[in-house]
């Protein structure tokens, strides 16, 4: 199914057409895209929270939403409706400036970080060379919104959330990356487009499945969820960073995590799961919905994990990345790389 | 049904040990002994350290405004042999004060604060004695008898 | 082996993930209620004899009777207010009242926006039905008993 | 050198897993705790002055006000130390004793229920909270059925019990009986049988047997200490000297082990349910109690075995038909008293861990 391609090049012949030079035209439809990839993770957020509320009420023997909408489904939209027309609260002790902006950044790089994702073929927002090194650098970023948050909110559990955080996504983006780069290694680019080509015929996922579990858990601590949720912390500090923050402040840390998540689960989805490839030579999906359906497989693995553990303690999250994730994920490394040079020397 | 301990021999061993300190405290429960405040952090010690009676536990610790006097109530328990004695504390009713045994049982620490806070009785050697269920700037002791019911 | 127990875990969610769901959809789907249920009062005006053991065994004083002797020295009640806002549930009442005037229904939403509101006034509030006109059989003698005691 | 300076955290009184209105103030030295102390009397509604101007017979439904997770256990004991004060223990008719202890148990059921539930919420394993509660309302529902209320129940009486139960009632327990196994398996699947789970517990707040015994910890804490101490065996009240049950002790004292003993101890009520059950004697259910109490001047202290501790009852009685003094011992209040000795050098997540698996109820501590 090429109809995105086919829209966008009959979007680029119609501009053209009305007399606008090709610089210009590139501009106005890389703006266009840029609307509809954010409307898209928007519209993407609808269904992950509606699965979310459904798949954890189901765990737990409940219904989950079920009045607004074909099976709650509205839920979402209207929860967003309702939070716009709450009271905007700025603590009167908080660094002003800092706790605005920081919900709107924690925002912002869960959507920059989707740029560089190809949900099909062609189908990407900037198809950078070093793909996969932008979408880490972006990630890491993410910290700091939220050690804004922790810190402006003058709050003594959001102080504790945001160190929290910090510790926490700092010592994990190590395993993250190192297990990242097995995949490289073997695709042989930082490009996703072409990682994505070099898994035709198996998925990374065979060769590298030490990776992706060390992937899994790491980004499981990266976008805070759980069982590795400390920063928030619902227990011992009612919400962590985010304890001071409503409405819709709060609201859009809600879906710079959602956000996150789809993210991460893209990603995977690329590095390890073939990305738009059908399994099987099944191809009676176009490779978009392959592509979705993957993502969506990988989010329900989050979800599942996060309603069925109890919380990690801190020392034992620190423990776990320090001791053990990140040495496993070096020898991966060193393996993947004897690997290649083993089987250069059997094929020649 | 419930085994108590042989007051008799009990208070005998406490009067030879620490002069003349305890006596029988006849009421309906028959496990009664009646104990000077002066000497009853030495006797509630020996009470919990004499192998013969073993009592390990403090079990509840009350006060009760009487008519004439206070009484602070110790109600004790032996784990190993399952008896039980009440060490009866009778105080004046214009200076309730009795010494503190959170020395001899931490688990007093709470109690004698409760009674302190409802019943206005003075733990002499309590590390922590301030109110502990009413806010601390209440007046007066609720479980008192002559304490005014209305606000 | 560290992990079994992890997924064991994750085998109860999924199991529970198709199963049945047994929360109740409020408002549509009412709760069974048994038999015995407090929810809120009924008093059967006709069978009450004002003799006021509802309000002497209530913990709370919750019950205020209103009554006056008739011209047979009888006593009629002519009012039944009921402090609900410190009610216990604890239904004392219910089971002290010798002739089964007062009794329990299956009335439980009872929220209110202000306290005053919970407040009940049965004597006012009584709608007649036939089946209270009749007055108990053995009201006399309970009537007898309750003052005798 | 960096400057560094301890954090002051008060934790609670809205705090979430404080179970209530209980507050702590923190010292914390990073996240680990230098210094806990415990600030009671939030929910402080006077019940021993209440029960002065209530008789004997009115102060039994303040007793579901206390601990509100186990209204029938403190039903039981308040009305089995008046009966014991009246000198009536002999009195009561078989079928009310049976009746007695099979409530009691299956409110021992929902009690450890709940305290899974929450020992499961304060670790985040929000899905084994709802298993929990799913049990608890089931046991609920018997006690609803029986009593008319499902948490408040008033359904003890001083010589016996209000009401009845008939066939019904005993085929629903029965299925309650036969379900409740599977469900405390699950309980092990999905929480106590996880290894986070036991890495967030094991070793977490340990108390020793010498520590249980000085403060005055019992109940399912201080067996977890290894103190062997039941009061249905060792002072059988009611006709607990009838049913075959075993005491589970633990050594370690720990988190871990005291939420073991809850789990041991559901099977154990589950044992006892099914023994009562069987041999329930047809017969009255009230003892022939005069309509106005009026106990023999004296005193009576009596404790039960409740879910969280020994609950204990000192009436002193002047002969008139109010209580003269009514104290309530109450198990969460004194235990909650190791909470600051505990808490020193822990986590704040840890500490959190501690204070659930204790399973204090504020109504109960503040009375």
């Amino acid at each position: 199914m090429q109809i995105f391609i086919d829209l966008a090049n009959w979007l680029r012949a119609w501009i053209l057409g009305m007399g606008i030079s090709t610089t210009a035209t590139e501009l106005i439809l890389t703006a266009v895209w840029t609307l509809v990839v954010i409307l898209f993770v928007l519209i993407n957020l609808i269904v992950l929270v509606w699965i979310e509320r459904k798949s954890s009420a189901f765990m737990q023997q409940r219904r989950g939403p079920n009045r607004l909408g074909p099976a709650g489904f509205l839920q979402f939209p209207v929860d967003i409706v309702k939070v716009l027309g709450k009271e905007d609260i700025t603590p009167a002790a908080a660094d002003k400036f800092i706790y605005k902006i920081a919900s709107t950044c924690a925002f912002v790089t869960a959507i920059v970080a989707i740029a560089v994702i190809p949900f099909g073929p062609g189908m990407v927002l900037e198809n950078l060379n070093i793909g996969i090194f932008y979408f880490i650098a972006i990630g890491s970023t993410a910290t700091l919104s939220l050690l804004m948050a922790g810190i402006a909110s003058n709050n003594k559990y959001s102080f504790i959330g945001g160190m929290r955080t910090v510790a926490q996504m700092i010592s994990y983006e190590i395993p993250m990356v190192f297990s990242l780069l097995g995949v490289v290694m073997l695709a042989g680019s930082l490009n996703l487009t072409d990682i994505v080509a070099s898994q035709k015929n198996m998925w990374f996922i065979v060769p590298q499945c030490i990776a992706f579990i060390i992937y899994f858990i790491s980004t499981v601590a990266e976008t805070n969820r759980g069982p590795f949720d400390l920063a928030e912390g619902e227990q011992e500090l009612v919400a962590g960073y985010f304890v001071e923050y409503g409405g819709i402040r709060w609201a859009i840390f809600m879906i710079a995590e959602y956000g996150n998540l789809v993210a991460v689960c893209a990603i995977a989805t690329i590095m390890f799961l073939g990305g738009w490839n059908a399994p099987f030579g099944l191809t009676f999906l176009p490779p978009f919905l392959w592509f979705m359906l993957k993502v969506y497989c990988m989010i329900f693995l989050f979800m599942w994990v996060k309603w069925t553990y109890p919380r990690i303690r801190i020392d034992h999250l620190m423990h776990f990345g320090w001791k053990f994730l990140i040495p496993v994920s070096l020898a991966n490394i060193v393996v993947t790389g004897i690997g290649i040079y083993v089987y250069r020397m059997i094929t020649g | 049904m419930d085994k108590i301990v042989d007051r008799e021999a009990l208070v005998g061993e406490l009067n030879q040990k620490f002069g003349n300190c305890a006596e029988i405290f006849e009421d309906n429960t028959n496990q009664s002994i009646k104990v000077m405040p002066e000497k009853l952090v030495d006797v509630m010690t020996e009470l919990r350290d004499n192998p013969k009676y073993d009592f390990k536990v403090l079990v509840n610790l009350n006060s009760v405004d009487y008519p004439e006097n206070f009484t602070v109530v110790y109600h004790l328990n032996s784990l190993t042999y399952l008896h039980k004695a009440t060490v009866k504390v009778v105080l004046d009713k214009a200076n309730p004060q009795v010494p503190s045994i959170t020395s001899v049982w931490k688990a007093a620490n709470v109690q004698e604060r409760e009674a302190y806070d409802l019943m206005g009785i003075v733990f002499t050697g309590h590390p922590n004695l301030k109110r502990i269920l009413l806010a601390d700037d209440w007046v007066g002791h609720p479980l008192r008898k002559d304490y005014n019911l209305q606000a | 082996m560290f992990g079994r127990g992890l997924i064991k875990g994750l085998g109860i969610t999924l199991g529970h993930l198709f199963e049945k769901k047994i929360t109740e959809q409020y408002p549509e789907e009412r709760p069974v209620l048994p038999a015995r249920f407090k929810g809120s009062f009924t008093l059967k005006v006709p069978k009450c004899i004002a003799c006021g053991l509802c309000a002497n065994t209530c913990p709370n004083s919750v019950i205020k009777i209103e009554s006056e002797k008739d011209e047979n020295n009888k006593k009629k009640l002519t009012g039944y207010k009921m402090m609900a806002e410190r009610c216990l549930y604890c239904g004392f009442c219910v089971e002290a009242c010798p002739t089964k005037a007062l009794m329990w229904n299956h009335d439980y939403e009872r929220a209110k926006f202000s306290r005053e509101e919970v407040n009940l006034d049965l004597f006012g509030s009584y709608v007649p039905s036939p089946e209270d006109d009749q007055p108990a059989k053995s009201a006399k003698e309970d009537e007898e008993s309750a003052q005798a005691s | 050198m960096l400057k560094t300076q301890e954090l002051t955290l008060n934790l609670g009184p809205h705090h979430p897993s404080t179970h209530g209105v209980f507050r702590c103030v923190l010292n914390l030295d990073g996240e680990y705790i230098t210094k806990a102390v415990n600030h009671t009397g939030y929910l402080h509604r006077g019940l021993e002055k209440l029960a002065e101007s209530r008789t004997y017979t009115q102060f039994i439904p303040y007793n579901g006000r206390l601990d509100y997770c186990s209204g029938m256990l403190n039903e039981l004991t308040y009305v089995t130390a008046v009966e014991k004060l009246m000198g009536i223990t002999e009195e009561i008719p078989e079928r009310a004793e049976y009746i007695r202890v099979i409530m009691s148990e299956v409110q021992r059921l929902a009690n450890h229920a709940i305290y899974f539930a929450s020992m499961a919420l304060d670790t985040a394993g929000a899905t084994a909270w709802f298993y929990g509660f799913r049990d608890r309302e089931k046991c609920l529902d018997l006690i609803e059925m029986a009593s008319g209320q499902r948490m408040m129940p008033n359904y003890m009486r001083i010589g016996g019990v209000s009401d009845d139960l008939d066939e019904n009632w005993f085929k629903l327990l029965k299925e309650l009986v036969d379900y409740m196994p599977s469900a405390v398996d699950e309980y092990e699947g999905i929480l106590t049988g996880n290894e986070i789970f036991q890495a967030r517990t094991v070793g977490v707040g340990p108390v020793s047997k010498e520590m249980a015994l000085d403060y005055g910890i019992t109940g399912p804490n201080a067996r977890a200490s290894g103190i062997d101490t039941d009061l249905r065996r060792d002072e059988p009240y009611s006709v607990y000297d009838r049913f075959k049950f075993n005491v589970p002790v633990r050594k370690n004292g720990d988190s871990f082990d005291r939420v073991m003993i809850r789990i041991d101890e559901m099977r154990e009520s589950i044992k006892i349910i099914e023994q009562a059950m069987k041999d329930v004697p047809e017969g009255p259910i009230m003892a022939k109690v005069p309509k106005v109490l009026k106990p023999p001047v004296g005193e009576v202290y009596h404790r039960i075995e409740n879910a969280k501790g020994h609950l204990g009852f000192h009436l002193v009685s002047d002969g008139s038909t109010k209580p003269y003094r009514n104290h309530i011992y109450s198990p969460c209040f004194v235990n909650l008293g190791i909470f600051p000795e505990m808490a020193e050098g822990l986590h704040l997540m840890d500490a959190v861990v501690a204070l659930a698996s204790v399973d204090i109820v504020l109504g109960e501590v503040d009375r």
